[in-house]
């Protein structure tokens, strides 16, 4: 059994309260738009989460695009909302939802309880083992910079030189995406597409024939402008 | 958007970045180690050697030297040049200040041996927190008593007092403004350097001669 | 595609960085597009032509110094006119030819501080209003040497000017003007070919002359549009008659076209003033108090005459009752009338152009309220 | 929390001199720390206060010269002096502005979200501060080198909109919630062709790490990657919102947006926060293109930053004072329809060079350079017709161009004067029905 050090503990713990804290008050808060704050400051203690677990790629990535750009749009969204302080008003069944609630929970629960998690006994990988337990040995560059060695672009295999250890996942994130899950990828490219379409379609004026009534509109307003010469 | 105007604007700006600042430094500007040493009237040598606390000063930026203003001779300023003795109470001045802030008490007084009976003067109050300087006051003088002044710096915390009373006119220094004066641009006068304290030397603009004074004063009485 | 939007009124003013003075604009939005415009003005109204009515003749000069406090001798100028007018005053020669030296110097400072502040209403942080604000801080002290004051000039009276200018100004004033011609250089090459200027005002704000002249507009907004009045050509006044100078037109009728009229027609009064210089004579400035007496007393009547100020066509109307003060007084303000148009520049424009439109009819709250 | 990130880094090299030969410096030896064994959570807080002290107090120092030596420029771009009566040369004038703004009244808008707009300050300044934690300052000066760093920058700088966006809509103000919608589409729309134009110099350098980035410039990547320099440096400055890109700021349309509202110190902090990006962007830019602090070797590795620092400081300021402000759809068609091409062909153009010579050596750089030169010339030149400046050197009038048709006769009888000089001597100006009442009068 490694011993996992202080910080990584206090970093941890910390994250997790950061982010359920702030997930709490997204359910509690009425005010819409103080929830979507409070959303970006749940992602953020994801995002440093994965910091943590030294998957840093993943946390910045995180940060870049729930924080830095799904809250911002979350937010600007809020601003279309009729009344943002009062938020929504409470929902019919209120009993029901909070029984599926439970249920889930308690679903979640039993799942967390009940699986054989691997402990660090149960690695075996001579290289994963010296990563965690923080024994392998560093390579430096002969430069000032020292740099943590990684994978070769061309192998999916993770080859360590020299006994060092893999730090920087990005190249095997990169890897791994173009390559063995390059399908799913597009797909999801393709599916981010079509809900950008969706939403601008939702967005649009439900007049009749929208586009030409739009159009009469501005001719009608420009007629109105050029007769009303002065104010 | 990329044409040749952008480039040209930069260079235009570029350009004035390396001219000499217009900005007139008041009431002192700051003058590098050359520029105290030109004030002190030695090479910059002697002056490092001179004064070595001064030239210290220079460099770190710490030295000034105060700045005259180039101002026109005509400048319509604060501080009036009145001289009583030519002032007749005729309160012409009063009666063409459009804001009607010049105050003037008169009584029957005294006798000038040149200029017959006058009037002599209780109270001339100007109330400069409310004048705008347009000078009708002292082109309405018929005997040139009220000039306008050369300065501008009248700031107080109390408004009453920024009323010129006659006895802060006396005292003041004379320093008229050719200001509806031609007299003074004819003799090169510089208000700034200058002052005028008699009310002789500060010329007349139409002055009677003494047939008609003496035509005015006694024949006719 | 139209997006489904809901329009948002704000309140620009009358605290408001480039409203030019104290003015409100209340405006609605539809995103960034303006729906709808409602001037709201008011704000330094003074009572001017109020005030008139309790001041004699020559007292009134110092109010018309504080009624486009940008262009004080053109306003000294078209006042004096209506007074010599109404007073059948007649004017002396170089009174005359001094005045509109004054003036033409004025409309060049005008111009500038107009092109400064529409390209600091162009988002330029100062540079290009700086380099336009020194040289008219130069025009000032030419007019400091010439009256005393550099804005509040009071320098007209009624037949001329208060005093001749003094000796050292003729030299100043050959050296400035050719200041001015350089400065003028600098801003065009500055600006004029302006990728950035160019698309922010080309095809803005566009008016039709028919527009304009049923509004009344006049100056170089008309100007801009390719209609050819200009009363200093067509109505000339003092004497603009024995000067030859070009009328600078422009078709566009947008915001790029105001501000090159500007720019043009303060070259063109660097001509008028040379000319002016070339012919002024030797004489007094101001008739003897014998023929002008200090108080005058107008005879019964009224007068109106308008001069080509800065803006547009500045006009004053007098009526007298034969008294020491007139009995009315009434200013036509170029910058209220011009400013009629504002909905039909700004309606259907981009907020960012809401205050270059705003900027290029070159307006001035002291004249809009008086 | 691997210390592997921590390499050779300033913090690093402070823990071990505290920690000594603990767990994470085994390969450092530091055989003795400064602190017993077992106090390493002292010497990870000890560590940290002491980075955090040096680099909030170094930015912040950094941002009070910048304040005064940006308004000396601006002086000088405007032919003023700008401030000097304060302290020597006016470096004290940022101190007195700053002691000014503490002692303002702060005021909170009656309709403001009070928590929100206390924390707007916070959020826009915190991500400011955290980008310098991975600029390499110099040799051995930073506080971590990310193997992510130039993903983690993107990341940190996106948060200010976050912020932008609370502020505007906490202080309940409508003209900062219009600076907000500009901030958000500013940044959707540079966002993208700021990321696309790094990817050039991550492909050459092989990483996203700004210490290899540095690394693997044998020359500085503004020769090889002019395209790339040219899309980051004004998308730099549209996500910074500096002119002439400051529509958020706008101070003569929207008055300083989402600031409107700001005052004291909650003001001075997102004051402080501008300047902390232009600084850090300045830096970025330093190391991305300019080889950080890679130069000839007596100069110390801090002098070389620092004046390539101040070097790219002075263009961004030259910019600021020379341009005026974009409009708002020519600002995004700029970035959709200019940058975002011009990214792409840098990219496409790299990887092709960089297949052909994958590992790029000097000799190699200089061939690229060669490459990319003409084709940023032309792919600018044909981007620049494709957004239509056609008709742009025609300042004047068509001298053809029809004139409103006008009377070419003066009006008769229109002298206004006097005199008997001027012609035509009547008193009536225009002598139409509607003015008859003008002629009664005159003399």
């Amino acid at each position: 059994m490694m011993e996992v050090s202080t910080l990584t503990n206090v970093a941890f713990w910390g994250a997790s309260t950061m982010t359920l804290g702030f997930a709490l008050i997204v359910v509690t808060q009425r005010d819409v738009f103080r929830a979507a704050i409070a959303l970006a400051g749940s992602f953020l203690g994801v995002g440093i989460l994965y910091f943590v677990l030294s998957a840093e790629f993943v946390g910045v990535v995180q940060i870049l695009v729930y924080v830095g750009a799904i809250s911002v749009l979350m937010a600007f969204a809020v601003m279309f909302i009729q009344d943002v302080t009062a938020g929504s008003r409470p929902v019919q069944g209120r009993l029901v939802g909070a029984t599926m609630g439970a249920l889930i929970l308690a679903a979640v629960a039993f799942t967390a309880v009940n699986t054989e998690w691997s402990t660090m006994d149960d690695i075996t990988d001579p290289i994963a083992v010296a990563a965690l337990t923080e024994g392998y040995v560093e390579i430096g560059t002969g430069d000032d910079t020292t740099v943590a060695i990684t994978a070769p672009a061309e192998t999916t295999e993770l080859v360590i030189e020299n006994g060092g250890v893999l730090v920087d996942s990005t190249g095997a994130v990169g890897v791994l995406l173009v390559r063995e899950y390059v399908l799913a990828f597009e797909i999801i490219g393709l599916l981010l597409v079509a809900a950008l379409i969706g939403g601008l379609l939702l967005m649009r004026n439900p007049g009749p024939g929208s586009e030409a009534a739009a159009e009469a509109k501005e001719d009608a307003d420009a007629e109105t402008v050029g007769s009303e010469a002065s104010v | 958007m990329i044409g040749l105007g952008l480039p040209r604007g930069f260079l235009v700006t570029l350009k004035n970045f390396v001219r000499a600042p217009v900005t007139v430094q008041y009431p002192d500007r700051h003058v590098g180690l050359f520029g105290a040493a030109k004030e002190a009237g030695m090479n910059p040598f002697r002056f490092v050697v001179k004064r070595p606390v001064d030239s210290i000063k220079a460099i770190a930026g710490l030295a000034t030297v105060p700045v005259a203003l180039e101002q026109s001779p005509r400048f319509r300023g604060n501080e009036f040049t009145f001289y009583e003795d030519r002032c007749t109470a005729c309160a012409s001045c009063a009666k063409y200040c459009p804001l009607g802030i010049i105050e003037i008490v008169s009584v029957p007084g005294k006798i000038d041996a040149q200029e017959g009976e006058s009037y002599k003067l209780e109270v001339f109050d100007i109330d400069i927190g409310r004048c705008m300087f347009c000078g009708l006051c002292v082109e309405a003088c018929p005997y040139d008593a009220l000039h306008m002044g050369t300065k501008f710096e009248r700031s107080t915390y109390v408004r009453d007092e920024l009323i010129v009373t006659l006895d802060e006119l006396n005292a003041a220094e004379k320093k008229p403004s050719s200001f509806y004066r031609p007299q003074f641009e004819e003799n090169a006068f510089d208000p700034y350097t200058e002052t005028v304290d008699d009310h002789y030397d500060a010329g007349r603009h139409e002055r009677p001669s003494d047939e008609d004074l003496k035509k005015k004063w006694v024949d006719e009485r | 595609m139209a997006i489904k939007t809901q329009p948002v009124t704000v309140n620009l003013g009358p605290q408001h960085p480039s409203t030019h003075g104290v003015f409100r604009l209340r405006v609605m939005f539809d995103g960034e597009e303006i729906v709808d415009v409602e001037p709201v003005f008011g704000y330094l109204h003074r009572g001017s032509e109020k005030l008139a009515e309790e001041r004699t003749y020559t007292q009134i000069v110092t109010l018309t110094d504080r009624m486009d406090y940008v262009s004080p001798m053109l306003n000294n100028q078209a006042y004096m006119l209506a007074v010599e007018k109404l007073a059948g005053i007649e004017p002396t020669q170089r009174g005359v030819w001094l005045r509109m030296i004054a003036a033409e110097l004025q409309r060049i400072a005008s111009h500038l501080v107009a092109t400064g502040f529409l390209l600091q209403d162009l988002g330029a942080l100062g540079t290009p209003l700086i380099y336009a604000m020194r040289e008219r801080e130069n025009i000032l002290d030419l007019f400091e040497m010439l009256c005393g004051a550099r804005i509040t000039n009071s320098y007209l009276r009624p037949g001329g000017v208060f005093m001749d200018a003094p000796t050292g100004f003729w030299l100043a004033l050959d050296r400035e003007l050719v200041d001015i011609v350089n400065t003028l250089d600098e801003l065009e090459e500055y600006l004029s070919g302006n990728e950035i200027v160019f698309s922010r005002t080309k095809g803005t704000a566009v008016l039709a002359p028919e527009l304009l002249i049923n509004a009344s507009i006049t100056g170089p907004m008309l100007r801009a549009s390719g209609v050819d009045w200009d009363l200093r050509h067509r109505n000339p006044y003092d004497y603009y008659d024995r000067i030859e100078f070009k009328r600078i037109l422009h078709t566009a009728s947008d915001n790029y076209a105001r501000y090159w009229v500007r720019v043009q027609e303060a070259r063109e009064s660097v001509n008028i003033i040379r000319q002016c210089v070339a012919q002024i004579e030797p004489g007094p400035v101001r008739p003897s108090f014998d023929d002008v007496p200090r108080l005058i007393r107008p005879p019964k009547g009224d007068a109106y005459v308008a001069i080509e100020g800065s803006k547009g066509e500045l006009g004053f109307y007098l009526v007298s009752d034969g008294g020491i003060a007139p009995y009315r007084m009434h200013v036509r303000a170029p910058s209220l009338i011009n400013l009629t148009l504002l909905r039909d520049m700004l309606i259907g424009g981009l907020f960012g152009d809401l205050f270059v439109s705003f900027g290029s009819v070159d307006l001035n709250m002291g004249e809009v309220d008086r | 929390m691997d210390p592997a990130f921590l390499d050779n880094s300033l913090w690093r090299n402070i823990y071990c001199n505290l920690a000594g030969d603990s767990a994470g410096c085994a390969a450092r030896e530091y055989s003795a720390g400064m602190l017993p064994t077992g106090m390493e959570w002292l010497a990870f807080a000890l560590a940290a206060a002491a980075i955090i002290g040096l680099f909030v107090n170094g930015v912040l120092g950094g941002v009070i010269v910048l304040i005064w030596g940006e308004r000396r420029l601006f002086g000088r771009f405007q032919t003023r002096t700008g401030p000097n009566r304060w302290g020597p040369f006016g470096l004290l004038t940022p101190v007195a502005d700053a002691i000014k703004t503490m002692f303002k009244e702060d005021v909170v808008p009656k309709d403001a979200d009070r928590i929100l707009f206390n924390l707007a300050p916070v959020m826009i300044a915190a991500p400011a501060l955290l980008v310098f934690s991975v600029i390499p300052f110099g040799v051995g000066t930073y506080v971590a080198d990310l193997n992510v760093g130039v993903l983690f920058i993107m990341a940190v700088t996106s948060l200010t909109t976050l912020a932008v966006l609370t502020a505007a809509w906490s202080s309940g103000n409508r003209i900062a919630i219009l600076s907000a919608f500009r901030s958000v589409a500013l940044l959707i729309s540079y966002e993208i062709p700021m990321a696309l134009a790094l990817v050039g110099v991550i492909m050459l350098a092989g990483s996203m790490s700004l210490g290899q980035i540095i690394g693997a410039q044998s020359i500085p990547f503004i020769l090889v990657q002019p395209l790339a320099v040219f899309v980051f440096f004004i998308a730099a400055m549209a996500e910074m919102a500096r002119a002439p890109f400051d529509l958020t700021e706008a101070e003569s349309e929207l008055a300083a947006g989402y600031l409107n509202d700001y005052a004291s110190m909650k003001f001075g902090i997102f004051f402080l926060a501008e300047f902390m990006a232009e600084i850090s962007t300045s830096a970025i830019i330093t190391v991305l293109f300019l080889s950080g602090w890679r130069g000839w070797e007596p100069v110390p590795s801090h002098l070389w930053f620092g004046a390539k620092l101040i070097l790219v400081l002075f263009v961004i300021i030259w910019f600021r004072m020379t341009l005026p402000r974009l409009r708002i759809d020519q600002v995004l068609k700029l970035a959709w329809k200019g940058l975002f091409e011009l990214t792409l062909i840098n990219i496409i153009v790299t990887a092709v060079l960089i297949a052909i010579w994958p590992e790029p050596t000097t000799t190699r750089l200089w061939i690229m350079a060669a490459v990319n030169w003409p084709v940023a010339i032309i792919s600018i030149w044909a981007v620049s017709k494709l957004l239509g400046t056609s008709g742009y050197d025609d300042t004047e009038p068509d001298s053809d161009a029809p004139v409103y048709p006008v009377a070419t006769e003066q009006i008769p009888g229109s002298a206004v004067h006097i005199s008997g000089v001027t012609g035509p001597d009547t008193q009536a100006r225009i002598s139409s029905p509607a003015n008859s009442h003008i002629e009664q009068g005159g003399n």
